[in-house]
């Protein structure tokens, strides 16, 4: 069955429209904050017969909360590790990749330890802070590592990239991994230095509809809008690249 | 009757637990509060925490001070154990407590199965957040209110039983005005966990505005928010402990009375 | 035992309790007719307490039984509950509910005793009682806000008020100030006269049992010793705990022609009508406990007699006609109420009670030897 | 003595606190468990959860029992101020109070800057672990042992005063054996509590293996690797709450023999 | 207070109280002279043990001082600590440390006291203590393991051993047995004398008061309304409660013709030789507190005599010597140690104390009215 539902819904269909109210729920990695509530509230704004909630949290907490019932409809995870075993039970649909994200090397406003290169994180005195390996920023950022040869020992593993962009916001570390989004989002409080190799290094994210949802057809509405040019223009917007 | 020697240790103590709440006030934008306190994204969470934390408490008493009961009147044997059981949720990482929620009640969960073809669902509920609080708060009032049993001791309940009162009767009359502080303290202290709880909701409950969204939730979410500056979580928490800070004087205050 | 059997069938109550805590054992058979008022004497430690804690079912006894009115309230593997027993306890401490006032804690026991009250009259009944034990006005008090002794009535009026079958009284008049006791004590009798409530009352007051009791127990080491009337108890005390409960001298030796020889060899010649008392034919009164003698071993015996019979002289007295003299150290000299007392040495030691004129006129002084001496008709003898 | 109404209550309770960990043993792996056990990746956060949790516990009652002694010793009105002001970290959801340390103890921080130029740098060492932890566990000892001590009252400090005994003598000699219950309470509580620690830890401290990486630290970065599965985060849980139930059950037992 | 001024000068410890609690208020001078030791008597709540926590130092007046050998212990803004008087109190209650065994409490006094001992010898002296007052063998038991009499004799050897200048006693002597008690009494006395402490002894035994006491001193409504050597204040007792106190009847009344007019009119006669003190102009014997007694009004005077002085008759007796002869109703009759005691109507009421015998032949009941004659030389009297 899950299968069909993305087919029946169409986007030819006039979105929504004789639809009743409804409230859709969306459940999105921590970084498409600022790209999803945009795009809630253009969804809500074309079929003002939609109440778009999105919650935000890691993409493990989400999948883990989605394998357990949650009222979701909408999944969109950071990482494929995170929806793979989801589509695998099928408590989603398929799933498919609308955006990447590359890294960027976040260090204080006015860069003031001068930190051009992944070698510079290993000077002594530098303090680094980096994702964990188990979440998706960790992954890219060990992966990153190892394409630029650095070894390196991070003075913290961080559980989300949330937590290393306020470590260095508030002056605990020097510097660290984070996504182009995070520096895009956070103008004031982090500088982005693009290190050489990063395009080569992307995070894909991929979204799917969930196989419970009682609101397929709205689901695969905000899913189709989000694949949308004008889904895809927002998340340029926010910093994330073409999947 | 204060050894003079424990005001210095006492003193570090106390600036350890209020130094870095004032640490907060010095990151806060003051001009931009009072907007931010009186927007929906502040009130509507908080609503809801005072409501489940409320409702947590009383469950916690309804189930937590009979516990205690029996704990204190057991075998020194069989209390140490309930006691550690009863401890055991303490020691789970919120996280886990989540997990052992959910695997529990959950879908596919052992008992969740059951409860699903009742056509009940637990999980990502108000219902769930209220479970979640009472599952971390719960540890807190039977420790104490235990503690404060035993050592009020059986000798009154003894008096009473020998002028003719059933066990109810004393229990009601005798045994729970006597432990008054104690239970006093166990409110306080479940009341402040359940108001404080995240973990365990997080996953278990989830993060639905209005539904689940409950203040630490909101904090969480305004602090993860890319874009958003910690400013609004450290509002938000701000808000949370000066509603905690007035309740708990208030009880402190009345319980002072009750005491003196 | 013989006691409790011959009064197994008129009992009430009616117990049979073994006990050991650590290197104290208890080891009891007692019986209370319906109405009868029993006093429980013994030294300090003797199990007293233990003994109406077993009772009033605050303990349970490793072996032994509990019978009220025919039903077990103890027996092995069955202890019916405090509450259910109908048997009142007020112990050695007044334990008043701290949280309640002096009027709430005797309410309460009118609101679940007996009298099932309700909360308005067990209010007003309260305050009669608080007027009957001499608080009227303090019933708003605090436990906290009383004195010692004030602790002691409220406790008293709460257990009276709660109206058992049996009440147990643990030193009840202890803490109460010498114009207060006499009442308190008439208001005791009253109550349980008027109620018909059967008690056992522990004192260590003589006066307690003499006006209290119909009959004394004597409990030592966590055993019953002696029982019977108060009177008959005090006039043949069967160890030196009852003599000093009833202020006489008592020696306990083996019987000699007629006389009493101590443990340190004096001998005490007695009045000619025990003396043929203490002949091992004679079947002496029966103490409890003691079963039948064994005939060959010598029979113990006691001679009696009081602190102020005994003469004091600093030479030995020649043509005097008592027949009982000798001489002592002086160990001690008090002030009593009946006048001095001297405490002289010797096994057992032997007190004297003279005039204080005459212990100056005496020159007597702590370590002065003595000479003593009883008249034999002023002793009284009886076979334990 | 217990009221046989009570024992229905105190089920469900005691079931509200152990089912959910029986429903975790439902979803171990049990074939992988005893590899994952001994895996360093499983034993270097057990030894320094165990090592912190002790210090955590050791400054707990440092700190703490001077604390509690002058807050049950004041006039009730200033002891239920410092009450409520003890009790609210515990209002705290983990990430503010480790936000909170931040500000307090970061490089931005009030006091963070003064250590800095003293050479001391706290984030990201294990001392932030240790501080953290006591943070949030400090406020159990504290309540705990002022309940104690309240309800044991001053009665036997008096009489040690009037034999001539001076103040420092009474407390070691006489308050603290007298609150030995509670004292032992509040131990357990705190450790407890400093064992399960995350949130506060997470955000000061970071994640550092072997420095300071403890065991819940552990566990969600495991539940982050594992995603759905949770295998490893549960099986981890699983170790943790077996020491802590060990070393619960081994005190309680001491406890019950002291009390016997 | 004239009684303190006069003292002043050689006091050890001198205090002026005053406090207010609820409806209570306390307003005591005394004092103590060293090696002094002194009875403090009174009914319950008139606060005895008030007093002995003020001068402690466990509570504050709400005004006056405390001096001890001139330094001040309490005064307005000022209050030394208990630990730092060098006074000691054992209280009315025991309270043992509950987690310290019987030797531990006694050493712990050992160590902290007057001999600051170290732990072993401490331990040697504890056993030593326990063995002094009867204990030996208990040393070991837990106070939850130990009788209510035991735990008393456990604090008391506590209290003594703490060593302090000066011993506040309250009631020591309540719930020992009375085997147990002159033991216990000789101790205190000895130990007092030997180590020249001064000593306040709060009892409602009158022979505690004879034993132990050079003084004593009769608090009543938070006030000393009498004061002086036992015989004294025995003899001539100011209220009701000493008279109660001394085993007597006291008639308060207005002096007329070298009578006693009692407040219900009965006339009492007195012996001649106190007659002429009843005349206003002679001084009395000057009762602490009674300053001068403005000329105008009636001087109090006071008769009394004892219950066995009492004659009891059925019919008015005409040829009889005695002058006060007067009727009653028979309000109570109880046993006593002394004979039956008959309690008797009137304001106030007269105690009469005769035989069993007696009683039986003239048939007397609860309710008989009765005449009762007392012999005017049998009837000491004094103004207050
Ligand atoms: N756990 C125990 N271990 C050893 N001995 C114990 C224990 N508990 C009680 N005892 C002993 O039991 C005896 C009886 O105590 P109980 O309180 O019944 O005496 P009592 O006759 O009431 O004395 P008192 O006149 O002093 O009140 C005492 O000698 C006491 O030392
Ligand atoms: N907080 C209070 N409010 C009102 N009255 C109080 C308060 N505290 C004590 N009292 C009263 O103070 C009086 C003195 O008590 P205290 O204990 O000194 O008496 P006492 O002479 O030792 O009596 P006892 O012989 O019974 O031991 C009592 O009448 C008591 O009711
Ligand atoms: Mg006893
Ligand atoms: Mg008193």
């Amino acid at each position: 069955a899950p299968s069909n539902t993305s087919n029946t819904s169409n986007t030819d269909e006039p979105t929504g429209q004789g639809l009743a109210s409804q409230t859709l729920s969306v459940y999105a990695a921590a970084s498409l904050t600022g790209a999803f509530d945009e795009l809630a509230t253009l969804l809500e704004h074309e079929n003002p017969a939609f109440d778009v909630q999105v919650t935000y949290d890691g993409s493990s907490t989400l999948a883990t909360q989605i394998a357990a019932g949650a009222p979701a409809d909408v999944f969109a995870s950071a990482d494929q590790k995170n929806m793979q075993p989801l589509g695998d039970e099928a408590l989603v649909g398929p799933a498919t990749l609308f955006a990447g994200n590359t890294l960027r090397i976040a260090v204080a406003p006015g860069n003031p330890l001068k930190i051009e290169t992944l070698k510079d994180l290993v000077r002594p005195g530098v303090i680094t802070v980096l994702c964990a390996v188990q979440v998706p920023c960790g992954a890219a950022s060990a992966s990153l590592l190892a394409k630029a040869g650095v070894a390196l020992s991070p003075a913290s593993e961080e559980q989300n990239v949330t937590a290393v962009v306020t470590k260095i916001a508030g002056g605990e570390a020097d510097a660290g991994l984070v996504y182009a989004t995070d520096v895009a989002a956070n103008p004031d409080r982090i500088q982005g230095v693009t290190p050489a190799g990063a395009d080569a290094v992307v995070g894909h994210y991929p979204i799917a509809v969930v196989a419970d949802s009682a609101h397929a057809e709205a689901a695969q509405a905000f899913v189709d809008l989000v694949l949308s040019p004008a889904g895809q223009a927002v998340l340029a917007a926010h910093g994330f690249l073409a999947p | 009757m204060i050894p003079r020697l424990l005001y210095l240790p006492a003193s570090i103590g106390l600036a350890l637990l209020v130094l870095p709440l004032a640490g907060l006030l010095l990151k806060v934008d003051w001009p931009a509060l009072p907007a931010l306190l009186l927007s929906p994204e502040a009130l509507q969470p908080l609503g809801l925490s005072l409501v489940t934390a409320s409702v947590s408490t009383l469950l916690c008493l309804l189930l937590g001070v009979p516990l205690a009961v029996v704990i204190a009147r057991s075998q020194p044997r069989a209390a140490g154990l309930l006691r550690a059981l009863v401890t055991v949720p303490l020691v789970l990482p919120p996280l886990v407590g989540g997990i052992a929620l959910l695997s529990l009640l959950g879908r596919g969960g052992v008992l969740g199965n059951t409860l699903e073809l009742a056509g009940l669902r637990i999980p990502f509920t108000t219902a769930a957040v209220v479970i979640a609080q009472t599952f971390v708060a719960l540890p807190f009032l039977v420790i104490a209110v235990e503690g404060a049993l035993r050592t009020a001791g059986i000798r009154y309940e003894r008096v009473a039983a020998t002028l003719g009162a059933g066990r109810g009767t004393v229990f009601a009359l005798i045994t729970l005005p006597l432990v008054g502080p104690g239970l006093l303290a166990g409110t306080v202290l479940s009341f402040a966990r359940a108001l404080g709880e995240f973990g365990a909701t997080a996953l278990f409950a989830g993060n639905h505005v209005g539904v689940t969204r409950t203040m630490p939730l909101a904090i969480y979410t305004a602090f993860n928010g890319s874009g958003v500056t910690t400013d609004q979580a450290v509002a938000l928490s701000l808000l949370l402990i000066a509603v905690a800070v007035i309740i708990l004087v208030l009880v402190g205050t009345r319980r002072a009375s009750v005491l003196s | 035992m013989t006691a409790t059997l011959r009064q197994d069938v008129t009992a009430l109550l009616a117990a049979n309790l073994q006990l050991t805590r650590g290197g104290f054992t208890l080891d009891v058979q007692l019986t209370l007719a319906p109405g009868e008022v029993l006093a429980l004497l013994g030294p300090n430690g003797s199990g007293k307490s233990t003994v109406l804690d077993l009772l009033a079912g605050l303990a349970t006894p490793d072996t032994g039984t509990v019978t009220l009115g025919g039903a077990t309230l103890t027996a092995p593997g069955r202890l019916v509950a405090p509450e259910n027993r109908a048997i009142g306890l007020l112990g050695q401490e007044p334990l008043l509910f701290p949280h309640l006032s002096a009027r709430a804690n005797v309410a309460f026991a009118l609101r679940v005793g007996e009298a099932q009250l309700n909360a308005a009259s067990a209010r007003v009944q309260a305050d009669r009682w608080l007027d009957r034990v001499g608080l009227a006005g303090l019933g708003s008090n605090l436990p906290g806000a009383l004195s010692g002794g004030q602790q002691q009535r409220v406790a008293l009026a709460r257990a009276l008020a709660a109206g058992p079958r049996v009440l147990l009284l643990d030193e009840p008049m202890a803490a109460l100030d010498a114009e207060t006791a006499p009442f308190i004590r008439q208001l005791i009798r009253e109550q349980l006269a008027e109620t018909g409530t059967s008690a056992i009352i522990v004192t260590h007051d003589i006066v307690d049992a003499v006006v209290l009791a119909d009959r004394v127990a004597v409990l030592h080491h966590g055993a019953l010793i002696d029982e019977g009337t108060t009177a008959a108890v005090l006039a043949a005390p069967q160890n030196p705990f009852v003599a000093a409960l009833a202020g006489v001298n008592l020696v306990v030796g083996t019987a000699q022609d007629g006389a009493v020889v101590a443990p340190d060899g004096r001998t005490f010649w007695v009045r000619p009508a025990d003396a043929a008392a203490l002949s091992p034919a004679t079947p002496a009164r029966e103490a409890p406990g003691s079963g039948t003698p064994a005939p060959a071993a010598p029979a113990p015996v006691a001679a009696v007699f009081r602190p102020a019979s005994v003469v004091v002289h600093t030479e030995r007295p020649h043509h005097a006609s008592p027949r009982n003299v000798w001489s002592a150290r002086v160990r001690s000299i008090e002030p009593g109420t009946g006048g001095v007392r001297l405490r002289t040495s010797g096994d057992p030691e032997v007190i004297a009670e003279l005039t204080p004129a005459a212990v100056a006129d005496l020159g007597l002084q702590v370590g002065s030897t003595v000479w003593l001496s009883v008249k034999a008709t002023d002793v009284s003898a009886y076979r334990r």
